[in-house]
């Protein structure tokens, strides 16, 4: 440890506000994009989900209007 | 050789010649912001001859970005683009003569306005002379490089303001080698290294651009 | 030679190996970042000139440093796809941008807080600095063009001839502006035969740098993770993915 | 004369795939009629058959040779006509032709040239600014190419657009007898076509969702 004491360290011999706005702003701004990219992801795969659903909607009302048309001719 | 020619080469010149008025405003913009400085900084001799090959690429680079996407915008959205494709001709070869064309008709009037230019910004004859040919070699490549943006960005609604995003940043080392060598006329000094690399920027991209302007076309057709 | 990269192109291996890959990249990531902050921080000793203020280096040369080879790589990735026509590699492309636009970004903030102490004013027209400006502006020309595009295929391909137009200009920028202003400090990591700097101030460096490159792939893979489900989530197979990956979640 | 095949196409627009798997062969001597609604991808398709788009898998062969490797040839025994005329509005009717044909290195003579815009009806339009003529001239005027240059392969995106009756009674007309002559034709029309055209192939394409 380069520091006699925790004071001393976050004091940085004075220059505190430079090193520390330094590492803060680094650590926030990945922080901020890998959050960006799972949330990314989370809404990506909820639209896939909800793609997959509206599929499946589209595919049982086509079951249905089929069904009705043969259903009617018998 | 001859489609190029008859085909592209006459018949932009002659569109171009009948948009005379569009061709006009860019030149008009360019001697309108280099009247600017001087209002804005004050008209001093000495600061007008310092500020001066600054303020004249800095204007030329900005009012070229402004007519630069008629290179391609109405081929583009009038079909023709699709026909040129469709010519059997290669289409860098057709690219390389369009940008041609669109240096002549736009860079080589700015050549021509050019010493009203130094007179405005109280510049010497040295310092003319080595802008004349910082012109001479950089302006081509502004019209290179820049097709390639606009062969990219032609599809697009609205694209003008990205045009000038994607190539401000790319025409920063032709800015500073240009206006180097006017600072270095200015006080006798050589600046046969400055136009080398210039010239040397010029021959890459007339080597490469064609290339990738026709490779940015057909990215645009899709 | 490169036969067995190509089932990697396809995009459902390209995505089933980024999913392997990633905790590889992110916790070794976190932890190499910790571990060099925290040394350059606490244990690496003063500089004799600069003070405590020089401990900033160890954040502000690993992002300049790998802002420039992010950009590099993106081209690289860009000329793949181009040559190649691989989808992936633009997808690749693509994914980096945003994270090398952030470590330019660290590069620009914590170049003006170190230059702040040192020069007295928080920016000066400086070599280096400069050239991160400008490589920022390049990034987000990137950025701006791929998003421009509605059609993300044609998008990849208009952005990929930018990156490589870009990756010509970012050496003649950066020696034209290195030329342009000299008042440059000097690039102190590249010198290991004469090293410039103490062995104990380096090694934190070193590992910072390894985290930082760890981090930008981590993050990469990540959003290549999203960009491959974007492009092709009609595709069944992510259609699968995603239902088993329900059913994993459910079952927990 | 010359076949065009199209072999398991599949294309995907706005990540969207518009057909997949799509196989068909234009003979020499046929004139296919392409349908299909609004967004089925009729514009896609014959932008793939020409080669200025690329197919996400597949392949087009034209006489049994894939375009790519003889595009000049192929582009030499073509011509389309797209959504968009391809001439510009300054010029005047015989300029955009005259350089047309420059552009694609065939032979060009005033007097043919006025000759065609004749049949077409566009006497005494030839040479003011195409702006200044109607939506349906303008059409003309770009049909005009389907007279001048004597292609195997005709690609006809919507070329009855604009016309009136006479009109298209005149492109049919002239269909009917490139395609007699041995010439290949696929158009797409939001009308079907009439008798005039002589025998057509039908080539339809669903909706996808």
């Amino acid at each position: 440890m380069q520091f006699d004491s925790w004071q001393a360290f976050w004091h940085m011999g004075g220059y505190a506000f430079y090193v520390w706005a330094s590492f803060g702003v680094t650590f926030l701004a990945m922080g901020l994009i890998v959050l960006n990219s799972m949330m990314t992801h989370k809404k990506l795969l909820k639209e896939v989900a909800q793609e997959a659903a509206r599929q499946q909607r589209i595919a049982t009302a086509k079951q249905a209007t089929k069904q009705n048309l043969t259903g009617e001719e018998v | 050789m001859k489609a190029l020619w008859s085909g592209i080469f006459k018949r932009d010149l002659a569109l171009a010649f009948r948009q005379r008025s569009e061709l006009a405003q860019p030149l008009m913009f360019l001697l309108m912001v280099v009247t600017l400085f001087p209002l804005g900084v004050g008209p001093g001799p000495a600061t007008l001859q310092k500020i001066g090959p600054g303020v004249i690429w800095i204007a030329a680079i900005l009012s070229s970005l402004l007519a630069m996407d008629r290179m391609f915008r109405d081929d583009f959205w009038d079909g023709s683009m699709e026909q040129y494709l469709l010519s059997g001709q290669s289409v860098w070869a057709i690219s390389a003569v369009k940008v041609l064309v669109h240096w002549l008709v736009s860079f080589v009037p700015l050549l021509i306005l050019s010493p009203l230019l130094a007179l405005f910004l109280n510049l010497t004859v040295q310092m003319y002379t080595a802008l004349m040919l910082t012109l001479l070699l950089g302006t081509p490549l502004l019209s290179l490089v820049g097709a390639i943006a606009v062969g990219l960005t032609v599809g697009l609604q609205r694209g003008g303001v990205l045009l000038a995003l994607l190539l401000i940043p790319v025409f920063i080392p032709l800015l500073i080698f240009a206006t180097s060598a006017v600072d270095a006329a200015a006080l006798q000094l050589p600046y046969r290294a400055h136009l080398a690399i210039i010239g040397a920027m010029l021959l890459a991209a007339m080597a490469a651009a064609p290339m990738a302007i026709a490779y940015a076309l057909k990215v645009s057709q899709n | 030679m490169w036969k067995w990269l190509h089932p990697y192109a396809k995009p459902e291996r390209a995505y089933q190996l980024c999913s392997t890959l990633q905790p590889y990249f992110f916790w070794p990531a976190v932890l190499c970042i910790l571990v060099g902050s925290v040394w350059g921080l606490a244990f690496a000793p003063q500089d004799y000139q600069q003070g405590d203020s020089f401990r900033i280096i160890y954040i502000h040369v690993p992002s300049a440093i790998l802002s420039m080879s992010t950009y590099v790589a993106m081209a690289v990735a860009a000329l793949v796809g181009i040559v190649w026509q691989w989808r992936t590699a633009f997808m690749a492309m693509i994914a980096m941008a945003p994270v090398g636009a952030v470590v330019t970004f660290i590069a620009l903030f914590t170049g003006a807080a170190w230059g702040k102490p040192m020069w007295g004013t928080w920016w000066v027209w400086d070599a280096r600095l400069t050239s991160e400006l400008i490589l920022l502006f390049l990034y987000l020309g990137v950025m701006s063009l791929y998003g421009a595009f509605e059609d993300k295929q044609q998008a990849g391909k208009a952005a990929g001839v930018m990156a490589l137009v870009g990756v010509v200009n970012v050496p003649i920028i950066h020696y034209s502006v290195e030329w342009w202003n000299t008042l440059h400090q000097g690039a102190t990591i590249s010198k290991f035969d004469k090293p410039s700097i103490a062995p104990e101030m380096l090694w934190p460096l070193l590992i910072a740098l390894l985290g930082f490159a760890l981090f930008i792939a981590a993050v990469t893979v990540m959003r290549m993770k999203n960009e491959i489900i974007r492009r092709e989530y009609h595709r069944p197979w992510v259609k699968e993915m995603v239902q088993s990956a329900k059913e994993t979640n459910h079952a927990v | 004369m010359a076949g065009l095949t199209a072999h398991t196409l599949t294309c995907v627009k706005r990540d969207r795939v518009l057909f997949a798997d799509l196989s068909f062969t234009l003979p020499a001597g046929s004139l296919t009629y392409l349908r299909g609604p609004n967004g089925a991808g009729k514009t896609s398709l014959l932008r793939l058959l020409t080669g200025l788009s690329l197919p996400d898998q597949g392949e087009i062969l034209f006489n049994d040779a894939p375009i790519a490797e003889c595009l000049p040839q192929f582009h030499a025994s073509l011509t389309y006509i797209g959504h968009k005329p391809g001439l510009n509005s300054a010029l005047s009717a015989i300029e955009n032709l005259q350089y047309w044909c420059a552009q694609h290195s065939i032979g060009f003579s005033l007097d043919t040239a006025y000759k065609v815009l004749t049949i077409l009806g566009l006497v005494g339009l030839e040479d003011i600014p195409i702006r200044m003529l109607s939506a349906g001239q303008q059409r003309r005027v770009a049909l005009a190419r389907l007279w001048l240059k004597s292609a195997d392969v005709w690609i006809l995106d919507e070329p009855f657009t604009a016309l009136d009756v006479n009109g298209i009674k005149l492109l049919e007309t002239h269909m009917r007898s490139h395609v007699e002559q041995g010439g290949t034709v696929i158009t797409t029309s939001h009308q079907a076509l009439s008798e005039v055209a002589g025998p057509v192939t039908l080539l339809d394409l669903e909706y996808r969702i």
